[in-house]
């Protein structure tokens, strides 16, 4: 479009983080002006920015797929037309010598989780639904975002986590020789057990019926930058490094992104496919390991993980299963008490043509 | 003589004016409630904002009811207000004592500002970690963060009450040979009973915001965690009956302060003149 | 128990910088079970001087002694009235008069009969359960002289007892103080502005000079005891009060 | 007569001894915070915890320099400061003027107490949407929430400073034919001056904590800020940078106040006997 | 400009509880530009007397006029010394004789230069940068004397303005006052305890009762004006001082 492009505010929770790096991407490679929208990002609290994309205060924002199912349940009209993660992020990890690993073997342990609410909260109901227990079998103790430090000190025997960051640390600190007893991780995925919706963009029920081509260009560029960052990892965290803090405080490993980015793009150029992308990550992740240390690689890694929750045959497309999967579970855990219409909840139909 | 303590008047003739005042003062606080509550009602009736924005006053009550029947409220009201009371006493208890202790010898001051500073201007999610590693996700770290942050303003009236008992009163227990146990209570206490009430006005208030701020870090009850809760599942009714609650706690410590201040500061009213 | 001091001089920061010499040298000896003025034109040193025999203040230089003992504190056989009335504004006037008993660990109940005795005598009888914003100047010096006589000390220092006083009260007042004195003889150093009243009150009148004020002069005062308000007329007061007078013209 | 407002002794003879205290209250802070670092030392060098929770002070020490190096720790601290600033500016202000008004008028109190402890008692959080709504993400919340928190301590000290002038003067300047504003700034601000000094001792420090705040629940600068993203990358060294340099801007605020404070109340040090 | 009362009655709340009559009724009028002194019991209600003259209080029966206009409030006409000299601690003695003039707006420069002029009269010379804190009890109530002094108003009440006063300052002093009083001819009601000073200084003498006081004897003053310390021994002064005492003692 040649006119002048649209302001909009995207809202995302927390603060900049590497996991955002799709949006980074986005604005950086000019997928959003391309599509007449001139972004700019708002982080906050979840339900806060939830409630304002509601009230159209806002009107996108990344919101995980649960809180749209509580929202609607609770007349927000929000929608969510863009399913990013495709894998939900939480898990249980666990220290290899606690022999945790499956989820039978959390019967009657003491398990860490951030708060009985949220995401972690409902990853847990599910797991431990979809292996037949309820809440009632562990033992669950509220630690806030203090996993690594509590589990490091046997404080837990396992712990609720977001599987792509948490156990890396962990891990990290066991190879340092800093948690105890600890050499390896365990991780059970809760994406393995039961499927739910995780986080997406969502807008509000206005918005889609007022200018329904805006919805459509925003959730083109915001595709975009999912796919450029899948594809180019390096080149997504150089982008990022312009957005969140700390993440190039080696110079080294800046000029050594820089030279992998381009490399990968030439090797982009002979259209490979999915798998031959995702290989391509996992020996660039070899090739830096051997360079730099750790620290420096840690967000890196976790950029690593994080995409791998995203990865999928189709980008943002979203299946009423996990919906059903994911309010079963909120309706055990007693947050959702009415029935909603599910398929109202979500869409597909302004996903890019395949 | 049992208006004495509202009314400051000497003179018999005035003393109806008195009366009057002391009914003026018990309706006008009920009045700015119910013209608070007349406004709240106006806004959502005028549909600024949507109502799981600012609900509709009777949506509110009926949430409260409901959790009022269920026991629900009075679990989490129970668990704040435990968190509360430890915080306010182990708070106030450390910030007197250390107060006279600063007020005494200013070099403790210059010893112990830094730490205290420190202390007070830092967050408490800071140590989450450490806090949770020593207390874990009991009741332990919700009264340490009420405690700390009623601890300072206690400490700094302590301070400037002690320090400010009048000199020849201090010659005067000097002279009688008073036992420094003796001065405490005797003079400092009383004299500096003012400002100590006004801290302690300051500290029951913020007791009950210091104990949310740890039920925000990790906990599985109170009215903090019900916040969270009721936020997270999108029950604005809810987050609003939680704050309520909260408010009408600080409102009842605070009325609870203000008794003992009409109890133990009688005198001043008593030797007024008009 | 006597009172003496030697060569003590007290010092001050002035206001606008620089030292200021408030007191001294002054030396001299109270005898066990004397009653002494002193008399000095105001910011003299009086009250400094009082403070340093109470205990509360030490001399820049010099030592003070109670009997034989340097004075290094205020000592429980020292009874001390300010020269301001210096009531706890939080305790009504019977807890005020009190305050000694209760420190001392006396009883409630004694500690009330023993006020209860003195109130009359302070012409406060209605007053006992006022507190201090209630009541005249004249009164509260009134309570102060109280307090310091429910402690029934070996040695008395009173600062101007009975500056607020009208002279009615006051020679009532006095001549109170007289027979509490007769009875248990303690030493007693007065200060007062009034001359008629130190002569008749006292052994010995000292007279001190402008800051720093120096004893200037030693009167004694040969009126036999036990003295009353008539020996005012009499001869040898008229010469004694002359005498002091002229020490102080001077 | 330099150190008169330091030295309370009036005895030349003694003169020295001040000196000496001078001395040594200069020196005795330095020691306190060398002995905490080296305590800190020790900890970490007994590995009672590992550096990821507690890390060795160089490791901070190192961190600090590089942030300071980059410019990163300067542009936190100036937006954090810049709000601690203007929350102060603001609280106090409110503070100070209601405070007055709530002095002179005990209805008042009995009006607004409800809505003032009902403001301090309960989270931010909860009406977290309404101030995204009305002030958008900009630095406007952080410094409300420092004013918030900064209002109450500084509103109860004014009521108990301004209430606790002593009659006699307030006759002495009714007898003058004193106007409202000259009782005020020559009598009720100089009297009131020592609490005034302590609640505002409160709102300094109070004034970081709340910015910080702020800062947590919705910012994209700022130590609080700084706080969040180094606990999100799991950067403990720079967490403890961030919590220093919040603790470094209070210890100052509280400094800027006490040197106010020397200067107002040097009368007091002047008048007193030894 | 005169001042007089009419049936003016104050009553307190008593501390025990029930009501303290502490004033009156009393009735009494003074002609502008003479000089009369209260004299009367220590509790009688003298300051209270003062105070509802001054406007600081209200009768809770009578009037009390200013002229012929009914006092409702302080007025700029009159000036008021307490009977605590009431300084303010964090004012230097300057400051706190300046008050009065720097309320009414008056220039600092002309604020010290008056104040410079009566420091000597008052013996505070070396003084004006002290603090309150660093006087004596008798150099605080001579700040008291400056501040009333300072601002030369119409009628002037004053309440035991030299009760902290020795002798000699206190007979320095008051002969200061006679000779502004000369000079401006204010109107003048002292509260005192010293009969002397009353007969010496006054055209007459109110002799007030117990609490709650009432007149019950005006005393003229018949010595001739001006008058010097001597007066002390005419016969006049002796009669007239017995007479007080007279009615004093009744
Ligand atoms: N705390 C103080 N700081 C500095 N100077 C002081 C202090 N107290 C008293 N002085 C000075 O010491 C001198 C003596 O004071 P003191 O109170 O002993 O006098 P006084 O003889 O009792 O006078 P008065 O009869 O007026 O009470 C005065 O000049 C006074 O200014
Ligand atoms: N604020 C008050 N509340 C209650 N009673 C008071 C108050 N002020 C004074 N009184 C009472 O009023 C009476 C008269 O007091 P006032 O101060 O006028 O006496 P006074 O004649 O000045 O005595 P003095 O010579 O001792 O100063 C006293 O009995 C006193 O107890
Ligand atoms: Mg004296
Ligand atoms: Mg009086």
């Amino acid at each position: 479009s040649a006119q002048t492009p649209t302001d909009l505010t995207l809202f995302m929770t927390f603060i900049p983080n590497i996991q955002f790096a799709p949006v980074y991407v986005a604005i950086e490679k000019g997928h959003f002006s391309d599509a007449g929208v001139n972004l700019t990002i708002q982080h906050g609290d979840e339900p806060d920015g939830l409630n304002l994309i509601a009230a159209g205060e806002l009107q996108f924002g990344v919101i995980g797929g649960e809180q749209v199912i509580l929202a609607r349940a609770n007349e927000r009209p929000v929608v969510y037309v863009y399913e990013w993660f495709q894998k939900f992020p939480v898990g249980v990890v666990a220290p290899s010598q606690n022999n945790i690993v499956t989820a039978a073997d959390l019967k009657g342990r003491k398990v860490g989780i951030p708060g009985l609410f949220g995401a972690s909260y409902t990853g847990i109901v599910a797991l431990l639904a979809a292996n037949g227990m309820t809440e009632s079998d562990i033992q669950l103790d509220a630690i806030g975002f203090n996993a690594p430090e509590v589990v490091c000190l046997g404080g837990v025997e396992a712990s609720v986590v977001y599987i792509n960051n948490e156990p890396l640390q962990i891990q990290n600190r066991a190879n340092a020789g800093q948690c105890g007893d600890t050499t390896a991780v365990n991780v059970i995925s809760i994406s393995d057990a039961a499927d739910m919706v995780s986080n997406g963009l969502i807008t509000n029920e206005a918005t889609i019926a007022e200018n329904p081509e805006l919805v459509r260009n925003v959730v083109a560029a915001f595709d975009g930058g999912v796919q450029d960052s899948i594809n180019n990892p390096a080149s997504a965290y150089l982008f990022s490094a312009l957005y969140v803090e700390n993440l190039l405080t080696d110079e080294a490993f800046e000029t050594a992104l820089k030279t992998e980015s381009a490399a990968q793009d030439e090797f982009l150029a002979t259209n490979p496919d999915r798998e031959a992308i995702a290989a391509s990550r996992v020996a660039l992740l070899e090739r830096l390991s051997e360079q730099f240390d750790a620290e420096t690689l840690v967000q890196f890694r976790v950029l690593l993980n994080t995409i791998d929750l995203w990865d999928a045959d189709r980008l943002g497309y979203s299946e009423l299963a996990s919906w059903e999967v994911t309010a079963e579970t909120l309706t055990t855990m007693g947050f959702l008490q009415t029935q909603t219409d599910l398929e109202a909840a979500f869409t597909n139909d302004f996903l890019p043509a395949e | 003589m049992q208006q004495s303590t509202l009314s400051t008047i000497l003179n018999p003739i005035e003393r109806d004016a008195g009366a009057q005042k002391l009914w003026v003062r018990r309706f006008i606080p009920a009045l700015v409630m119910l013209m608070l509550l007349l406004f709240w009602q106006i806004v959502t009736m005028l549909e600024i904002y949507p109502a799981f924005i600012i609900p509709p006053p009777i949506d509110v009550a009926e949430k409260f009811y409901a959790v009022l029947l269920d026991g629900r409220l009075w679990l989490h009201t129970q668990a704040t207000l435990s968190a509360v009371l430890s915080g306010l006493g182990v708070g106030v208890t450390l910030g007197l004592v250390l107060g006279y202790l600063i007020a005494k010898h200013p070099l403790l001051e210059d010893s112990l500002a830094p730490v205290i500073i420190s202390l007070q201007s830092t967050p408490i999610v800071a140590y989450a970690p450490l806090l949770v590693i020593w207390f874990g996700s009991g009741p332990t770290s919700k009264v340490i963060t009420s405690a700390l942050i009623v601890f300072f303003p206690t400490l700094m009236n302590t301070v400037v009450g002690i320090r400010n008992v009048p000199r020849p009163l201090h010659d005067l227990m000097r002279a009688l040979r008073a036992s420094r146990w003796q001065t405490f209570t005797k003079l400092e206490v009383p004299a500096a009973m003012p400002v100590l009430i006004g801290g302690l006005k300051i500290s029951a208030t913020l007791a009950v915001i210091g104990a949310v701020v740890g039920e925000f870090i990790s906990a599985n009850a109170g009215l903090g965690f019900l916040i969270t809760l009721a936020r997270s599942q999108y029950d604005t009714a809810l987050v609003i009956v939680a704050v309520i609650t909260l408010a009408i706690i600080a409102r009842i410590l605070y009325w609870l302060v203000t008794l003992l201040e009409r109890h133990v500061l009688a005198w001043q009213s008593r030797a007024r003149t008009i | 128990m006597g009172l003496s001091v030697r060569n003590v001089t007290l010092v001050y920061n002035a206001p606008g910088g620089g030292v200021l010499p408030a007191l001294g040298p002054v030396t001299f000896q109270i005898e066990s079970g004397s009653f002494v003025s002193l008399v000095g034109p105001s910011g003299c040193g009086k009250s400094t001087l009082i403070r340093i025999l109470a205990g509360l203040q030490e001399p820049t230089r010099g030592e003070a002694f109670l009997g034989d003992i340097p004075i290094s504190g205020p000592s429980s056989r020292v009874g001390l009235m300010f020269q301001d009335s210096n009531l706890m504004p939080w305790r009504t006037v019977q807890d005020n008069i009190a305050l000694p008993l209760e420190l001392g660990g006396i009883s409630k109940q004694e500690r009330y009969a023993a006020v209860e005795n003195l109130l009359p005598t302070l012409g406060l009888s209605d007053f006992g359960l006022a507190y201090p914003g209630e009541l005249s100047g004249g009164m509260a010096q009134r309570v102060a002289i109280g307090r310091v006589l429910i402690q029934k000390p070996e040695v008395l220092l009173l600062d101007e007892p009975f500056g607020a006083l009208d002279a009615l009260t006051r020679e009532q007042i006095s001549v109170d103080l007289l027979e509490v004195w007769a009875q248990y003889r303690q030493t007693v150093l007065m200060v007062t502005h009034d001359i008629n009243e130190a002569v008749l009150l006292s052994d010995r009148v000292l007279v001190m000079s402008q800051r720093p004020g120096q004893i200037i002069a030693d009167i004694p005062v040969t009126l036999e005891r036990p003295r009353c308000l008539e020996d005012i007329y009499s001869d040898v007061f008229g010469k004694t009060a002359q005498q002091v007078r002229a020490a102080i013209g001077r």
